[in-house]
């Protein structure tokens, strides 16, 4: 009994000053904010720091926070300066505050974590965890008559009703994508395609809104393959894809080492066959790293162009910023994008009030964007919640090494 | 004395090894029958076989000249009860607990019953705590909120006799139910076999301790080499030669 | 559908994998009378340790040694520090159980914290291919169903034969009598946890230049061993190298020949066979009916 | 040993007094959790909008916890399948409201129902084999299941896009918006609990223990133990479909990623935390889940990990959990109490 109660005070102390420890939060400074007037406008984020979507997660809350600091001290590049007005710091002249609320992409948690944010204060939501996350919490958004962002969340049905009055996305969605895809392969010729994904649902349900892309602009599956969440080996899954012998294969992984995975098991087998990646192939250099050189001459669509002045400069300076980035993803850059048409729409308003913020960014049209081609614009309307077109999209070919390269033979018809 | 059990050509073999080659033997209304043998006779698994909890190779057992069949439970619900020779019990419910779950054999007997007792558990208490209390008390087992892994061996023993006489069945049987008992719980053990006798009950007790099984007995039942060397009454039985040579003799 | 002998041998590379992970369980049952779900974990920490490591610029022989050694230690810590002390409190079975589950998540969470929350690949032990009846196999394929192998016969052979494997089967018969014929229970059992968990080592060890592993394969790595001991079966030291290798094939041919879509659904309706069927497992000593 | 055998006494005892009978021990604490809840609800939960959702997470946890309690501490029976009777729940819902007529409160007994079937058919089984056996075959099924809601069955479940659009329950003439939907969360998660306090002790619950003790005492003191294995199988799987109930009805959407084989593992350690002498112990192994989750928001990344070690640690150390810990300091405290009496 004696030992029993020594060990359980033991216990109950580590326990508490295991949770003292953690307890050491506490307000964030406002950086660059010194001399803006006025109660902080908070802008929440849902982030993703343990799990699935942790990876991508990380980078997009550094890129909100440097929004905020780059609007806090009015410093902004030059393709935005004309729009906000010499001399425009925060957003209403109030200084911007980040509030971050991890979900660990979990479902459940982001409706709490969304929760929590508006009691926080927070003004609007950009979510930068997992497409169920968005989801999920967009019901929260709708109910709370928040303006909610996910910037690039890919399911087209966050932005598709019920349930999506007050969310937006701003990267080309599935349908957009899946539309560009298909245009792409007919310009090729192809006739008949394979699909391969992971077992976690965001790919199955992206492979199912691919293949009624592809399917709408009539070619044909011949084979469609699962590689299992943990699987340490793909030859039976290229083996059917071999032999049903595509003139495509399109992978619609959301886990992305499975994805390289397949690369990897593919090796030179699938030679002769087109191979075209989903853009979560280049979120990240997970794929090319665990593929190696099997990776070279696989296709997919980025949002990003090196002739886009207004693009590279955003990037080069948070890159600067953040020297510690060796990959930096196409997500990142679309949340400096989210927080700009927030900025913009809260100052045309001139209010926070959510529903007239929500009716200014649905009417929002031309806006300069840092994603595709030079002179691409982001756009909403009533109906379309989703800011992009096929126009915002790059073809791009990932080199030996994983690095990205135009794909200079490729083009999206329109 | 119309036979309440009867084994009808009871055997059992292990792979190879014949542990009971034939075996005839009978429990009559409120009948005492003393089951003695030396280690490895036989006794615990004529019992084992007679509860269901091991099948026989041969021969079939009948309650009330009815074959009995089946999972022990089926037997148990059938009116046949018995302990164990290592007693098994939850260490984690007290003894009172322990006893009443014996009362199973009565107030679970089907499906539908165990559904009933589970709808009105969440409601009413409905067992008959007195009762088991009663019943605990004649066998001379008290301090019943105590649990049961920090107990006497011989409560323990006390505690399994408790949930087979709980059963009210029609026969009981006893293994080896006294070593670690102190003298009260014999007492009270043996008084209330002596009820069940007086009730016509049957009871079948192994014990190695002679001086007990005679002192109640009304007849003894020597198994030897899987067989049954002798029967018949406690004084001719112990008197008698065969008894003593295969039995007392080994000692 | 074209079914290539190539398949065979990436079914037998995966299937010797699953057997060591099947082999590990199959130790700790003997003798520590455990399922031990975290053998996956220590598999992942072993295949994380050797690709962290051949990343860095170690050696990949020296990298083999070391990650296989993880397991092994890992294996003894959890019979000296989780097994052990409640085993010896006489606590339920399924309280072991769930406190080496709780111990195979903070192996993944502590594996995450060390080597990173991404999926990471090893240098392979042997770089280079060689050319067999056209297709190209990598050495590195080669050896880890050689090495695998011997492992799992090796073991085999120390537990029918050599003097401590007589002395676990002893153990896991029965640990008191073991105790009373003057056995070294406590010695016995480290060095079966530790042999387990070294086995568990080399299968993450060996499939570590395969395929990207992450913190959170270890629970896959864990179900795949105890469907393949299932499968196998307790009968003999070799049981669970068949069951491995079975599983594998059954993986393999289904989704060949039906699409690896329903592949979840397989292994469920694999499994109901074999409990229905053969609940004892293809090889086993005794019926494991109550 | 030598017995003098004395006649016997008279066949009928006296009837012991009252106060020996055994005491009623499941009212305190319910008395003291319904305190609480209503404490928790009226001074907590109403205070924010997201405080709602953190309580329905703990009522989703707690009959998560409580579900998993009633085959496996009582009766010792591993069964791995809860994100399957979740979703179940969950699902019976969304279908319900969005695909057919029926009363969407027809909801609970639908999706319990499935959830029953499906534990008794892998119990069935499962019926002859040892416990790690029906643990894998959950295990697997759990997998399946979610492989089929998330995929295969997309048609009907809506796959990873999730089916949203249900209905405020409408019961009665109340409407149960968020508040009323806490509300009768904590109510049904406090009457369950106290329900599987009152079946522990009654004589199904003693059955079911005593067959995890010993099956060959179970079976020879008549207790039906297929039946009563199968039946409390059944009963914590409808129990854990309840949470997916109140889940969907509160978010008003379901997703398939909600329903991962993971949540298990992160149930199966509430009842422990808390301690498994009561069920209440799953209840509190619930609210310490939330309260790790909400301190979390500090921890940045490693919550998995404490919250691993703490049930490690729990299960190596303290067999009690947590109520074990209150239950020693309250007997070390009584006992330096008396002494300080006597002297």
């Amino acid at each position: 009994m004696k030992t029993g109660t020594v060990r359980s005070a033991m216990v109950a102390g580590a326990a508490l000053i295991s949770v003292g420890l953690t307890g050491c939060g506490g307000t964030d400074e406002l950086p660059g904010a010194e001399g803006l007037e006025g109660d902080p406008l908070v802008i929440g984020v849902i982030m993703d720091t343990s799990g699935t979507a942790s990876f991508y997660s990380e980078q997009a809350v550094e890129m909100i926070e440097y929004a905020a600091e780059a609007t806090n001290t009015g410093e902004f590049p030059v393709a935005l300066q004309g729009l906000f007005g010499e001399g425009s710091r925060g957003i209403l002249d109030r200084p911007v505050k980040i509030v971050t609320e991890d979900d660990g992409s979990d479902p459940n948690r982001a409706v709490q974590a969304a929760r929590k944010l508006i009691a926080a204060g927070a003004e609007a939501i950009i979510s930068t965890s997992g497409s169920a996350s968005a989801l999920q919490s967009r019901i929260v958004c709708e109910e709370e008559k928040i303006p909610c962002i996910a910037p690039y969340s890919s399911s087209g049905a966050i932005v598709q009703q019920p349930n999506a009055g007050y969310m937006f996305t701003i990267a080309p969605n599935s349908t957009v994508q899946g539309a560009s895809f298909s245009g792409i392969f007919k310009e090729n010729g192809y006739e008949t395609y394979a699909i391969v994904g992971d077992s976690s649902p965001t790919s199955a349900a992206v492979a199912d809104l691919y293949k009624a892309a592809f399917d709408d602009a009539g070619l044909q599956m011949v084979a469609r393959e699962v590689v299992p969440v943990g699987s340490t080996d793909a030859t039976a899954q290229v083996s059917r894809v071999r032999s049903a012998n595509p003139d495509v294969v399109f992978d619609s992984f959301a886990a992305l080492s499975e994805e390289g995975l397949f690369y990897k098991s593919a090796g030179d087998s699938l030679d002769g066959i087109a191979r075209w990646g989903n853009n979560g192939l280049i979120t990240s250099d997970e794929p090319a790293k665990v593929a190696g050189p099997d990776i070279e001459g696989v296709k997919t669509l980025d949002v990003r162009s090196i002739e886009n002045a207004y693009g590279v400069e955003v990037q080069d300076a948070f890159e600067k910023a953040h020297p510690d980035i060796d990959y930096l993803s196409w997500t990142t850059i679309c949340n400096w994008e989210a927080f700009m048409v927030l900025k913009h729409a809260f100052e045309e308003v001139g209010s926070t009030d959510g529903p007239d913020v929500v009716a200014e960014i649905e009417g929002l049209k031309d806006f300069p964007s840092v994603l595709g081609p030079p002179g691409y614009t982001t756009s909403f309307s009533a109906d379309n919640h989703n800011g992009s077109s096929s126009k915002a999209l790059v073809p791009v070919v990932l080199e030996a090494d994983g690095s990205i390269a135009l794909a200079d033979d490729e083009t999206i018809p329109d | 004395m119309s036979a309440l059990l009867r084994c009808a050509d009871i055997g059992k073999n292990y792979g190879g090894v014949t542990a009971l080659k034939r075996i005839d033997l009978t429990v009559g209304v409120g009948e005492i029958v003393g089951l003695v043998g030396a280690n490895g006779a036989g006794k615990s698994t004529l019992i084992d076989i007679i509860s269901g909890n091991t099948e026989p190779s041969r021969g079939a057992v009948m309650l009330r000249d009815r074959e009995v069949k089946g999972r022990p439970a089926r037997r148990a619900r059938a009116g046949i009860s018995r302990t164990f020779q290592h007693p098994q019990i939850s260490e984690v419910l007290t003894l009172r607990e322990n006893v009443a779950c014996g009362l199973a054999s009565t107030r679970m007997r089907s499906p539908l019953h165990v559904l009933r007792e589970l709808a009105l558990s969440a409601l009413i208490d409905t067992t008959p705590w007195a009762e088991v209390d009663r019943l605990c008390e004649s066998i001379g087992l008290t301090d019943l909120d105590r649990v049961a892994g920090t107990v006497s061996f011989g409560d323990l023993r006390l505690a399994e006799v408790g949930r087979a006489l709980v059963q009210q069945p029609d026969v009981v049987m006893l293994d080896e139910p006294f070593p670690g008992v102190d003298d009260e719980g014999v007492m009270g053990v043996l008084a209330a076999l002596r009820t069940l006798r007086g009730q016509g009950k049957g009871v079948l007790l192994v014990d190695h301790n002679v001086d007990i099984v005679a002192s109640i007995a009304d007849r003894l039942v020597l198994i030897a080499d899987g067989e049954v060397a002798i029967e018949g009454p406690v004084d001719e039985c112990l008197a008698s030669s065969v008894f003593r040579e295969r039995y007392i003799g080994v000692a | 559908m074209a079914i290539e002998w190539i398949d065979a041998v990436t079914a037998l590379r995966v299937g010797i994998v699953y057997a060591l992970l099947a082999l590990a369980y199959f130790l700790f049952a003997r003798t520590t009378d455990t399922i031990n779900f975290a053998v996956g974990g220590y598999a992942m920490a072993a295949a994380m340790l050797y690709a962290t490591l051949t990343g860095g610029g170690t050696s990949p022989l020296v990298a083999f040694v070391v990650a296989v050694g993880l397991g092994a230690v890992l294996g003894g810590m959890t019979e000296t520090f989780v097994i052990r002390p409640i085993a010896s409190k006489g606590r339920d079975e399924f309280v072991v159980v769930l406190a080496i589950t709780a111990l195979l998540f903070v192996i993944q969470q502590l594996a995450g914290f060390v080597f990173g929350r991404r999926a990471i690949i090893g240098e392979p032990l042997t770089a280079g291919r060689v050319e067999l009846a056209g297709y190209e196999v990598s050495f590195q394929n080669l050896l880890t169903i050689a090495v695998g192998f011997v492992a799992a016969v090796v073991v085999g052979l120390w537990i029918g034969r050599g003097r401590s494997g007589r002395m676990m089967r002893a153990i896991g018969d029965n640990e008191q009598a073991g105790l009373t014929l003057g056995i070294p229970v406590r010695r016995v059992r480290l060095i079966a946890a530790s042999v387990g968990g070294l086995l568990a080592g080399l299968a993450g060890a060996l499939t570590a230049p395969q395929a990207g592993n992450s913190f959170h394969s270890g629970v896959s790595l864990s179900i795949v061993g105890f469907i393949a001991l299932v499968i196998g079966g307790m009968g003999s030291a070799y049981a669970p190298l068949i069951g491995g290798v079975l599983l594998s094939f059954l993986e393999l041919g289904t989704s060949l020949i039906f699409g690896s879509t329903s592949r979840d659904y397989f292994l469920l309706a694999a499994v109901l066979l074999v409990f229905i069927a053969r609940p004892e497992g293809l090889f086993s000593l005794k019926v494991r009916t109550t | 040993m030598t017995i003098t055998v004395t006649p016997a006494r008279t066949d009928r005892m006296e009837v012991p007094p009252r106060s020996r009978g055994r005491r009623d021990t499941t009212l305190l604490p319910a008395v003291f959790f319904l305190v609480a809840f209503v404490a928790l609800y009226f001074g907590w939960a109403l205070a924010e909008s997201y405080h709602l959702d953190i309580a329905m997470t703990f009522t989703m946890f707690s009959l998560l916890a409580l579900g998993m309690y009633t085959p496996l501490f009582l009766g010792g029976q591993i069964d791995l399948a809860y994100n399957a009777y979740l979703a179940a729940g969950a699902y019976a819902v969304a279908i319900i409201a969005n695909r057919t007529d029926i009363p969407l409160v027809l909801a609970i007994p639908i999706g319990a129902a499935v959830a029953a079937t499906m534990a008794l058919v892998l119990g069935l089984v499962t019926s002859h084999l040892t416990g790690f056996h029906l643990a894998l075959v959950t295990l697997l099924a759990g997998t399946a299941a979610y492989r089929w809601i998330s995929s295969t069955g997309a048609g009907l479940t809506g796959g990873a896009s999730g089916i949203g659009g249900i209905p405020r329950l409408d019961l009665l003439g109340i409407e149960f918006g968020r508040e009323q939907l806490v509300a009768a969360g904590l109510i049904a998660v406090w009457l369950v609990a106290f329900a599987l306090s009152r079946f522990r002790r009654s004589l199904p619950g003693l059955a079911v223990r005593l067959n995890r003790a010993s099956t060959p005492a179970a079976e020879v003191s008549g207790i039906p133990t297929t039946s009563i294995r199968l039946v409390s199988l059944a009963m914590g799987a409808a129990i854990g479909s309840l949470g997916g109930v109140f889940v969907a009805l509160m978010n008003q959407f379901i997703l398939a990623d909600s329903y991962a084989p993971e949540i298990v593992f992160l149930a199966l350690f509430l009842p422990l935390l808390g301690g498994i002498s009561t069920p209440w112990g799953a209840v509190i192994g619930a609210g310490l889940l939330c309260f790790l989750n909400e301190a979390s928001a500090f921890i940045e990344g490693p919550g998995p990990l404490v919250f691993g070690g703490a049930s490690l640690a729990i299960l190596i150390l303290l067999p009690g959990g947590l109520i074990g810990v209150v239950a020693l300091g309250w007997s070390a405290a009584r006992s330096r109490m008396r002494k300080e009496d006597k002297l």
